[in-house]
This record gives structure tokens, C-alpha cells and sequence, in this order.
């Protein structure tokens, strides 16, 4: 179970590679479900040129800690990566990585879901973005999961 | 008691406070906390922690605890 | 929409990150969705050395073609990839790989979800495990997707 | 009529056949076609298809289609 910060780009299939060859161990996880959430370049109709992601630090790793304890308990899962971006992004960078290795699918598509929906919903991140004309406004609102 | 208050996002710059401790005799409960430290009365959507977890308006603070005050997360 | 058999061994996330770059639009996804199946070493209770994964070969490419229009059909999803090895597979090794690209967390998750219960369900593949002591026996029921 | 017949994993092996041509007045279903080439029942759980389209097993054929038989799949 790791939980992860970076204020800077990262590519989430080499993160995920990494952590995947070092920490899980080979031959007894059958399901790996992965969820990656990108920077769009729009946004509610407008054009974003850049996000700023500002975090709450110590309550966001301490949420996403007992987050992840959570889903442990709740699902038949072997491990866990949550990688989410802070700071300056980019559109077309990574903003959050949520990995779930389990022998089930069943549990690993359901832990991974779970994990994101409550980080969208809780998880103390908040974005402003800048737009075309270099104005920034903060998003409002996270969408749900619904769909 | 003294507090730490912290504010994130569109609250710090609506109140243009960042992060502040106060030392204060009259302070019961998070909504006090606010109250004592902002003169506009709280956003009804406003999310509030002690101590870096969620709790509601009316949790009691102590001394030494640390509040803090946002808007609806939008992480992920 | 892209579906491909690899009779050799595939890394996910290279193959993954390769697709992205190549045929996926910058800025315009916010939510990918993965799914990888991985060879365990172990299945009901006996240790697996090796795997043959037989197939029909011409349906297997029309059942995952027609799936992947179907899933494109009912959710809104920009581009989806599946890849599945075919052939001898050993312990550790991907089985398979689901992606699927939308502008929406919920579409990408359960459009994922909904090619892998298909394909798991239906797509013409046969597994032959290996064991230990070199017995060889047919796999002869998928687990279902439930919890 | 001719039709391509083909048997996949345990029901090739069980069978001893794995592809094969015929070529029969007699035929006139997915289950004449079983009957017309093995001497043993067709197992319960068996699928077929005809030109690589999942069908039952009282679907019809006709000349130059290709019939398939195979045990539950197991992909994925």
C-alpha cells in the first residue's frame, strides 16, 4: 500500500513498471486495474493552457493512507499504488495514478473504482486553472462518477 | 487555547488569510473558530478538519488543535 | 478501436504507453482505464509451471472486433486497445491487456469492465495448464466477474 | 453439400478430429453436422458457430459454411 505526491511530471506505465517489478511479487497476482486521470487541454467549454493543484499537505497523505487501509479491508487485494500529482501541470500530463493488484478481477476493478471515487470526492486537492487568455478560476466541482 | 488555522484554495483568497494561529478564551467549536477569524459569514459548502481529519461545523476544538477550512475538494 | 494477438511475450505498459503516443490525441482523454490479466503460478490449489492458450483463429479476431464496436456503441469512449497472447505462456507473463480512453472516469471504467467480462465469457480462447509434475490438464470454466 | 467442421482444446482432443471437410445430403443443422462426425452425444455445455458467429445448435446450415465446436472458453 503506497501512497505518492510529485510536483513534478511523471509517466505513469514507467512508475507503475517500477513499482510493479520491485514490490509485487511475481506469479501470484492475476489482476492488475489500473485508472489514470490526464490533463485535458478543455474544460466546461473552455480552452485550459495550465493547472495549478494546490493539496492540503499531511491531511492529503493521511487520507489517502487510511483510504487505501480501507480498501484493503474491504476487498481481497494484494496491493496498492495512488501517485497523484501536485503543483504545476500541463495538459496532457498525469494527474493521478490508482493501481490495484489482486488475484480477482472482481476485486481489483471494484477496489480501484472505490479508491478514485472517494479521492474525487474527499481527497483535500483543489484546481485552478488558466485559460486561454491567461485568466484563472478555480474548479468548482469534481463530476461524478455517474453515468 | 491556541489554534492553528489554515485556509485552501478559492477560502484563502476570498478571506486572504493563509495560515494563522490564534490565541483565543471564546472559542468552542470549529464554527467559532471561523467566526473569530473571518467577519463573512462561512460558505454553506465549506469543508472543515481538525487535526487533518473531516469533522462537522460544531466539533469542539481544544488547545493546540490545528482547523482548517475549504471549499469542495476537486482532485484526481 | 485496435484488438491484437501477440504470440509472445508482450510488456503491457510498453505496449500501452507505445499506443498512447502514437494513436491517442493529446489533451483530448481524461480518463484511461486497464485492465491486465497476468499468469499466476498457481490455480485451484496446484502449482502451474506453463500455459497453452489455444484459439479459433479468424472468430477470435471477429468476436473482440464486434466487441470493441459494441462498448464503443454504449459508452462514450474515445479509443479502446485489447491485446491477448495466444500460445505458451509462462508464470508472470500478461495475458491480456484491456485500455479503454474517455473524456469520463465512468465510461472508462465501465466500458473496461464490460470487455473483459465479455471476452472472459466468450471470446474463443482455451487454457491448458502445465503442472508441476508436468500433467497436463484443460482449464474448464472461467471464474465469473462477481465479487 | 460440403461444410468445413472444426473442433477446438478438449472437445479436438475427445474427439480425435480437429478439422475436417464433409460432404453430406443428410445435413441439415449445427447438431446433424456433430452427429454426422462423432459417434458419442454432443456434451451439454458445448457452443458452436457457424462461419464464426456464436448460433444454436438447431441453426441451419448450408453449403460452404464453416461449423465449429468447442468447450466453454476460458480466456482472458
Amino acid at each position: 500500500m503506497t501512497i505518492a505526491l510529485y510536483d513534478r511530471p511523471f509517466d505513469p506505465w514507467a512508475v507503475l513498471k517500477q513499482y510493479q517489478q520491485t514490490s509485487i511479487v511475481a506469479g501470484k497476482y492475476g489482476a492488475t486495474a489500473v485508472f489514470v486521470g490526464t490533463m485535458r487541454d478543455f474544460n466546461e467549454g473552455d480552452n485550459v493552457r495550465a493547472m495549478t493543484l494546490e493539496h492540503y499537505p499531511g491531511m492529503t497523505e493521511k487520507y489517502l493512507q487510511n483510504l487505501t487501509c480501507e480498501a484493503a479491508s474491504k476487498w481481497d487485494i494484494l496491493d496498492s499504488l495512488i501517485v497523484h500529482r501536485v503543483g504545476d501541470i500541463k495538459p496532457d500530463e498525469a494527474i493521478v495514478l490508482v493501481v490495484v493488484w489482486s488475484s480477482h478481477r472482481a476485486h481489483a476493478y471494484e477496489a480501484n473504482r472505490y479508491l478514485m471515487e472517494q479521492l474525487k470526492s474527499s481527497a483535500p486537492f483543489w484546481k485552478k486553472e488558466t485559460l486561454q487568455d491567461n485568466t484563472q478560476r478555480w474548479v468548482e466541482k469534481n463530476t461524478t462518477g455517474d453515468l | 487555547m491556541s489554534i492553528d488555522v489554515k485556509f485552501f484554495a478559492s477560502l484563502r483568497e476570498k478571506t486572504g488569510k493563509d495560515s494563522t494561529r490564534i490565541e483565543a478564551a471564546s472559542v468552542n467549536t470549529v464554527a467559532d473558530v471561523w467566526q473569530y477569524c473571518v467577519s463573512e459569514a462561512m460558505p454553506s459548502n465549506t469543508l472543515t478538519a481538525v487535526n487533518m481529519e473531516y469533522v462537522p461545523v460544531d466539533h469542539a476544538v481544544k488547545d493546540g488543535d490545528e482547523v482548517a477550512f475549504f471549499p469542495p475538494v476537486t482532485g484526481g
